[in-house]
């Protein structure tokens, strides 16, 4: 099959090619999320000898990102490394995009597996789930009480499969104690995250625990309960970077909160990508590939590969970690 | 020859003196709306008036109001300044960056650092403006775009986190003097000089005039041009002001600070009864807009207001808000034309 | 004779094509009132600009004292001692009447704050100064074109100029206003204030001034004592040649029943009016300035709602508040206020013609350039409008001619009725006659006219009948046979016993 | 205040020219140095991304020209979208039924729009802006955060289907047509007349028998249908109906209205500046991505053309009058919003 571009045909290392032409689109450019991942992507494909470039709107909306790969299909791109604004409104384009010879991989935010080869997992939603849940049900205590969610944006993929998965994993006996009263949306805007964190404690006088599983929203929150009269009072747990968050578990207002390594997530997908575009693999379950630094990796069911479990960080580890 | 008059004057000081009260009224119906909304938040959950939520309201304003102060200045003379939120995400960022490259520096500096970035960008809206004669509207909405993407670019997706920034500065984000937060004594402070000037000094009521009727004005000798000028870069200078203290407030800053506000600073002009074709209204008002709209943010939820009805309902607020505002100043009309005419 | 105080030579300026001065000269002197008289477009208020440091001359210089002006604009000729009031008033509605008259000088007090006590005491003396009863506190909207005109005239006296320049100050002002106007002008100037008084009235410029200056086609004609001037004289200069009669009206028969009225009343403005007019009729609606008479005929065209009554076009009733009906019924307003109500200024004027029968113009559904340009050109010959071109904005053309324009675009619907408010006003001598053959001739063509008017001589001139009003109310209705001075003022004054 | 209208009105009168040639200098230079911008792929999307914002810039050309301005198009378009997915899972399986209704929603909506602004006399820039934050809010309270993505794929595909023989979006042909019907009722129709009078000057218009409110009153009405038809297509083509389909579309739709030289103040512009200006928008933004240019280039470049495109006419105008060494210094409003 057509690999639209010409990739060098000498292959390099454990059979990968070289001269790829290897497109990063996250949701949004100007997130420094995505730059982390991204740059992870930059070093996995300067390993491999590839062509790097990331690309993407300024602004986190589907139509726009569907602008971007038509754009990247036009560029004869090899592989176009995608983290979906929405599951269906993108799928078109990459189909399209496929058809003209690329191969997409998803990341962090997946599409419809029917229009993408590999889905990259940070790390299952039910991983996810229970670490989150747990995370909070040891900061509140054994006495639990009402705990509230606050999230990105109310069509963000991931985190609705997410919180659906914690009301599950909360209806768990041992967790009987805790009692999930509210979601709200801080939109992934550092603004919109902080005053709505303000409402909920408004709104709730006996709240004792925030999950925030976004990078955004949990810094914010932090932030808020920090300057506030319920830092230490109110519990938060929830997906952040280190580097956002130390000041936060120095203080104390954060006992511990997860999060995957973005830069392994780019790191990843790029490989994985590479893999495809090189023929080494094709996306069906079973299939196997070598990712540099993180080894090896099996492809599971819907053409998806898992990075591994959340890591969780706390005060005794956060300071050997720096993005 | 012509025939003879006698002009009805009782009637027409009758007919101001209607004027002036509902002019009055004009301010003082937001603040009862506004007063209305606590009552009622209140009444459904007391916390709502907790020393801390108090604060977090003020805080909430302070931001908004700033920017609605300056946004009135450039409103009154019948212009507009689309380009205040992104003119405060570059003077937000520029904070974050100034302190990581220099982090001793004196905060009061970094207060004056930020204000002179602002009114560097607001002179360019202007200049533009008031020397190539151009629609305010148009400039501004591209000058929305250009700083925005000059803030992209500079900042290329790099973040300034709490830890990059002096702790004092930060604290003064949230202290307060006797339960008032410091950022709020600022907005305060701002509201009350621009709106003593706009009062009591000729420059300020030539700004009315221009916006009353640009031509007449420069007929009568006022310098159109550099009076327009100057409201641009006051309103650049407090939206840049209003861009250190977001940093102060919120820590955490990327190139997407203040994005997409400008509506609500509009919004909470025209709902702070400054006409948005020019030449009367108050800061007062637009200060007050600006509390009342962040005020509706923060209760909705608390009155339990499901989150996806909150964009509805503040929408529908300004709708009315807007509507009473003109209902009164028919009335004001009425009371006029009656005045002046017999039967 | 000693040297003037302020002083044009060879002043030129043009607009584009349109050459509105060429090579005027003028000399005011102190102690002495200067009239400017010429046809509209002469070139007066361009004039007036140049003084006021609104234009710059093209070539020519300007001496005050003997030294040198080049004002770079309004508020330098103001700070050098030239006080203007422009034809048409310059005020800011949103502002109070005493801000207005004050802008940019309000009086101070410590720290350069303004002092709005003091500056509401000073508008109260001036209105006193003038006889007028003006809340200094009041908002500029609203005020009658009249009260307009009075604030301005206010403003300008507040500065207490070396040289006072009005533009057809006038145009709005009934008698006693105009009386008050003069005896204080009179007190400036013997002061020592030289005065430039404009105006198409040549009973006032004759009562005000010493010295007369006529321009033509933006040239000046002469410059004579007033004491070796006749009326006469003066308008063939104006003119260029001999006026027909002023009031040529040929009688024509009263036909059916064209307008009919009855019983309108809107609250606050007129009460119970009721009235017929003719085909092949002129009636007058005279009264006192603010009787009511433009709110009654902006009633009639639909353009306010009223309260009660109806409006009977041949016999058939109009739907209230719907002009679009009433210009397909045949009537036509020429309103008060041209300006505002009666031109759209950014227009060509081939355009502002063609408005009010876009529709009928259209074939197919659709408007042919060729067919709008044809159509505007003949009414504008008719009417002489001077003009660059049929394409240029309105805004360009001088006062009078714009009011022609009013006129021709609404003779131009061929209308059944024709209603006219203050159809002389602003217009010179040529074109006021011009206006009143236009009117007879209309009427003798059948169509009803009604004719609201400020100016006794046209009323009485014009009309075949005299309605006038008072407070609001119809007080009489005279046939011209009845018709004098004293009847219609009586009515007017609301002494006379309803007819 | 005419003289320097004047000139500059001279230019303004070719300026819909101007971008025009400047649509189709880009492409051509595109086409030589940038790799792509020749295919016909590259014009198939650049169509597909301007549909949208020309469908809904039509009907804003005409009422920015009556001195008015719809801000609340973004949000039309959005619960549009909302509604129509919530109308399709809850079981209305016909398209044309579907499409129908959408309308109808629009047109309401925009009525909504008129008759704050006709008819209680509120300043279209507040009215619009307050609905702007209603409708998209009501889009959320329809689907919240749901998405609604099942259409059936003939849908989807027949809404980007080309025209025959062509890579060309064949929903570029009904554009064509309603853009031939905009134009002759603003260039050709006694409405259009109408149009300009009132975006000068209202009353002088109504005392020529316009009525000047209800021609308000359809325009928003217009803007509302055309913004829900480009709702209908924005759902179809992206097969994914969300509360935040096209946010922010609105400025897009400003930006390219007032690019084609149309007088925010009202009552000057023409309809073929516009599409000129929506065309060179899409077309400059695809081709500078294919080159590589950073989405935040892009973002400034967008604003340095809007300003470019009021600054260029009025300059060029100022520098006539230099030439013609006319110091005239007539009145001249300030800019007004
Ligand atoms: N701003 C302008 N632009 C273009 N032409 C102008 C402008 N102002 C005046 N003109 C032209 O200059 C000529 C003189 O106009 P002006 O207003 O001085 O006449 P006027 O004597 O005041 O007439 P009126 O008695 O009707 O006021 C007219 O032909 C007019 O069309
Ligand atoms: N635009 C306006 N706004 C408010 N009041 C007005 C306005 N025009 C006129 N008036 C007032 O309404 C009253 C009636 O005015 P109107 O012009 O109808 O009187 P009139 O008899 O027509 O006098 P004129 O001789 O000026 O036409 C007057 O007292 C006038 O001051
Ligand atoms: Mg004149
Ligand atoms: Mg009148």
């Amino acid at each position: 099959e057509d690999t639209g571009g010409d990739p060098g045909s000498e292959t390099g290392a454990g059979g990968m090619k070289t001269g790829l032409k290897i497109a990063f689109l996250p949701k949004q450019v100007n997130n420094p999320y995505f730059t982390t991942s991204d740059n992870g992507g930059k070093a996995a494909v300067e390993e491999f000898k590839g062509v790097y470039s990331e690309t993407g709107p300024s602004e986190a909306s589907p139509s726009a990102q569907v602008s971007y790969i038509n754009t990247l299909s036009q560029q004869n791109t090899d592989v176009i490394v995608v983290s979906a604004n929405d599951k269906d409104a993108i799928c078109g384009a990459l189909n399209e995009a496929r058809t003209a010879g690329a191969k997409v991989v998803t990341f962090d935010s997946d599409t419809n597996p029917s229009c993408r080869d590999l889905f990259i997992n940070q790390a299952t939603a039910e991983g996810i789930a229970q670490n989150q849940v747990k995370l909070i049900a040891e900061a509140v205590g054994p006495d639990g009480g009402e705990i509230a969610i606050l999230s990105a944006t109310a069509n963000a993929t991931n985190q609705n499969a997410w919180i659906e998965l914690m009301k599950a994993e909360l209806a768990q006996p041992e967790y009987a104690k805790l009692k999930l009263v509210d979601t709200v949306y801080g939109d992934d805007q550092d603004q919109k995250s902080f005053t709505e964190t303000q409402a909920l404690l408004a709104k709730h006088p006996n709240l004792k625990g925030i999950i925030s599983p976004t990078t955004v929203g949990v810094a914010a929150a932090a932030r808020y309960l920090s300057g506030s009269t319920y830092k230490g009072k109110v519990q938060l747990t929830g997906l952040g970077t280190p580097n956002q968050m130390r000041a936060f578990v120095k203080d104390g207002t954060v006992k511990a909160f997860a999060l995957w390594n973005p830069a392994d997530l780019g790191y990843l997908a790029a490989y994985a990508g590479g893999a495809l575009s090189s023929g080494l693999i094709t996306g069906k379950e079973g299939d196997r590939f070598k990712a540099g630094k993180l080894g090896e990796f099996t492809v599971g069911k819907d053409a998806t590969v898992l990075l591994g479990d959340p890591y969780t960080f706390n005060a005794s580890n956060i300071d050997q970690f720096d993005f | 020859m012509t025939l003879v008059d006698s002009p009805p004057a009782e009637a027409a000081t009758q007919g101001t003196r209607v004027a002036r009260r509902a002019f009055l009224v004009r301010e003082l119906g937001i603040g009862l709306a506004l007063v209305l909304l606590i009552a009622v938040t209140y009444a459904v959950n007391p916390r709502f008036l907790s020393a801390q939520n108090i604060k977090d309201l003020l805080l909430g304003s302070t931001i908004l109001a700033i920017l609605a102060v300056g946004q009135a200045v450039v409103v009154i003379t019948r212009n507009v300044d689309l380009s205040a939120g992104s003119v405060l995400g570059l003077s937000a960022f520029a904070t974050g960056a100034v302190f990581v490259a220099a982090p001793g520096l004196p905060i009061p500096l970094m207060l004056v650092i930020g204000t002179a970035l602002g009114a560097v960008l607001g002179a360019v809206n202007g200049g533009l403006i008031a020397a190539a004669k151009v629609p305010a509207l148009v400039v501004t909405l591209g000058t929305l775009y250009m700083f925005r993407g000059l803030d992209y670019t500079w900042a290329t997706s790099r973040q300034i986190n709490a830890a990059d920034m002096p702790p004092a500065f930060l604290r003064m984000g949230t202290e307060t003097v006797l339960g008032v937060p410091v950022l709020a004594l600022f907005a305060v402070a701002v509201l009350v000089a621009v709106g003593y000037y706009l009062r009591h000094y000729r420059g300020g009521r030539e700004l009315y005039a221009i916006g009353s009727d640009p031509a007449a004005a420069r007929l009568s000798g006022i310098p159109g041009g550099r009076r327009v000028f100057a409201a641009f870069v006051a309103s650049g200078a407090l939206a840049g002001l209003a861009g250190v203290l977001h940093a102060a407030r919120f820590g955490t800053i990327d190139a997407n600070a203040g994005l997409g506000i400008e509506l609500n600073v509009v919004a909470a002009v025209v709902v702070g009864g400054v006409a948005i074709f020019g030449g009367s209204g108050s800061v007062y008002g637009a200060a007050l807009g600006a509390v009342l709209l962040t005020t509706i943010r923060a209760a909705l939820p608390v009155l339990g207001v499901n989150p996806f009805w909150q964009d509805a309902a503040v929408g529908a607020l300004i709708l009315a808000s807007i509507g009473l505002d003109r209902a009164l100043s028919a009335r004001v009309g009425r009371s006029l034309r009656e005045g002046k005419a017999h039967g | 004779m000693p040297t003037p105080v302020l002083a044009l030579e060879g002043v030129s300026k043009s607009f584009g094509a349109v050459a509105a001065l060429r090579d005027v000269h003028l000399e005011l002197h102190a102690h002495e009132a200067h009239g400017l008289v010429g046809e509209n477009g002469a070139g007066k208020s361009t004039l007036v600009k140049i003084l006021a440091g609104v234009h710059a001359p093209d070539t020519g210089t300007i001496t005050l004292d003997g030294r040198p002006l080049r004002p770079a604009g309004p508020a330098d000729a103001r700070a050098a001692g030239i006080a203007v009031i422009y034809q048409e008033p310059t005020l800011f509605p949103d502002l109070s009447v005493s801000e207005n008259i004050f802008m940019g000088r309000q009086p101070l007090r410590s720290l350069r704050r303004i002092d709005t006590a003091l500056m509401r005491a000073r508008a109260a003396e001036l209105f006193d100064r003038l006889g007028v009863r003006l809340d200094p506190d009041r908002p500029a909207r609203g005020l009658s074109i009249a009260d307009q005109q009075l604030v301005e005239i206010a403003k300008a006296i507040s500065l207490d100029a070396r040289v006072l320049v009005m533009d057809e100050p006038t145009a709005a002002l009934s008698g006693v206003e105009v009386e008050r106007l003069f005896a204080v002008t009179r007190s400036l100037r013997d002061a020592g204030t030289a005065v430039l008084f404009i105006s198409h009235r040549f009973d006032e410029v004759f009562a005000l001034c010493q010295r007369i200056t006529v321009m033509r086609d933006g040239r000046w004609v002469s410059t004579d004592p007033a004491s070796a001037l006749g009326v006469d004289e003066v308008v063939r200069r104006m003119v260029g040649r001999e006026v027909s009669a002023m009031y040529p009206r040929q009688d024509s028969a009263a036909g059916a029943p064209r307008l009919q009225v009855r019983g309108l009343t809107r609250r606050g403005a007129f009460a119970d009016v009721g009235f017929t007019v003719h085909a092949g009729e002129i009636v007058a609606l005279a009264g006192l300035v603010g009787a009511g008479r433009s709110e009654v005929s902006r009633a009639i065209f639909g353009v306010d709602r009223y309260d009660s009554g109806e409006v009977l076009v041949d016999g058939v009733r109009l739907p209230p508040g719907d002009i679009a009906a009433a210009i397909r019924a045949g009537l036509a307003l020429v309103p008060e206020d041209r300006r505002q109500q009666g031109l759209v200024m950014e227009l060509s004027v081939e355009r502002n013609t063609n408005l009010p029968r876009r529709w009928r113009l259209t074939r197919g559904g659709l408007l042919f350039g060729g067919a709008e340009r044809r159509a505007a050109v003949g009414w504008a010959q008719r009417l002489q409008v001077k003009a660059g071109r049929l394409t240029d904005p309105v805004s360009t053309l001088s006062g009078g001619n714009q009011q022609k324009v009013v006129l021709a675009k609404w003779l131009a619907t061929e209308p059944k009725v024709l209603i006219v408010d203050e159809p002389t006003r602003g217009i010179d001598v040529g074109t006021k006659a011009e206006v009143h053959r236009l009117l007879s001739e209309l009427a003798a063509d059948g169509v009803a006219v009604l004719m609201v008017s400020s100016e006794l001589p046209e009323v009485l001139g014009m009309a075949d009948r005299v309605l006038v009003m008072h407070e609001g109310r119809l007080t009489a209705d005279i046939p011209r046979a009845r018709a004098d001075q004293e009847t219609v003022m009586r009515a007017a004054t609301g002494q006379a016993a309803a007819a | 205040m005419a003289e320097r209208i004047a000139p500059v009105r001279r230019v303004l009168g070719s300026w819909d020219v101007i971008v025009l040639l400047a649509v189709v200098a880009v492409a051509t230079v595109g086409a030589f140095t940038i790799e792509g911008v020749a295919s016909p792929r590259f014009w198939r999307f650049v169509a597909l991304e301007a549909l949208p914002i020309a469908l809904i810039a039509l009907p804003m050309t005409l009422v920015v020209i009556t001195g008015e301005i719809d801000l609340s198009v973004a949000s039309v378009l959005g619960l549009t979208c909302t509604v129509m997915g919530q109308l399709w899972v809850s079981g209305v399986t016909s398209l044309p039924l579907l499409i129908a209704l959408c309308l109808l929603l629009g047109a309401v909506l925009g009525a909504v729009n008129g008759l704050f602004v006709t008819g209680f006399g509120l300043p279209s820039l507040a009215v619009t802006i307050g609905t702007l934050a209603l409708y998209r809010g009501l889009a959320y309270v329809v689907l919240g955060d749901r998405a609604v993505a099942n259409y059936p794929r003939e849908w989807t595909s027949s809404a980007i289907a080309p025209i025959p023989g062509t890579t060309i979006p064949w929903m570029i042909l009904v554009l064509a047509a309603l853009a031939v019907v905009f134009a002759v009722v603003l260039h050709a129709t006694p409405v259009g007349r109408a149009l300009y009078a009132m975006g000068n000057n209202a009353e002088a218009a109504r005392f020529a028998g316009v009525n000047v409110r209800l021609t308000k009153f359809w325009l928003f009405v217009a803007t509302g249908t055309m913004s829900a038809l480009a709702g209908v297509f924005w759902t179809l083509r992206f097969a994914s109906a969300r509360a935040d389909n096209g946010s922010g579309l609105e400025l897009a739709v400003v930006a390219a209205v007032l690019l084609g030289g149309v007088s925010i103040f009202g009552g000057r512009g023409a309809l073929l500046g516009v599409l000129a200006a929506v065309a060179l928008l899409g077309v400059l933004r695809n081709a500078l991505q294919l080159a590589y240019v950073p989405a935040n280039t892009l973002t400034v470049i967008t604003g340095a053309l809007l300003i470019a495109s009021v600054v260029g006419p009025n300059v060029a105008g100022m520098l006539r009058e230099r030439l013609r060494r006319r110091r005239s210094t007539a009145p001249t409003a300030t800019p007004t919003t």
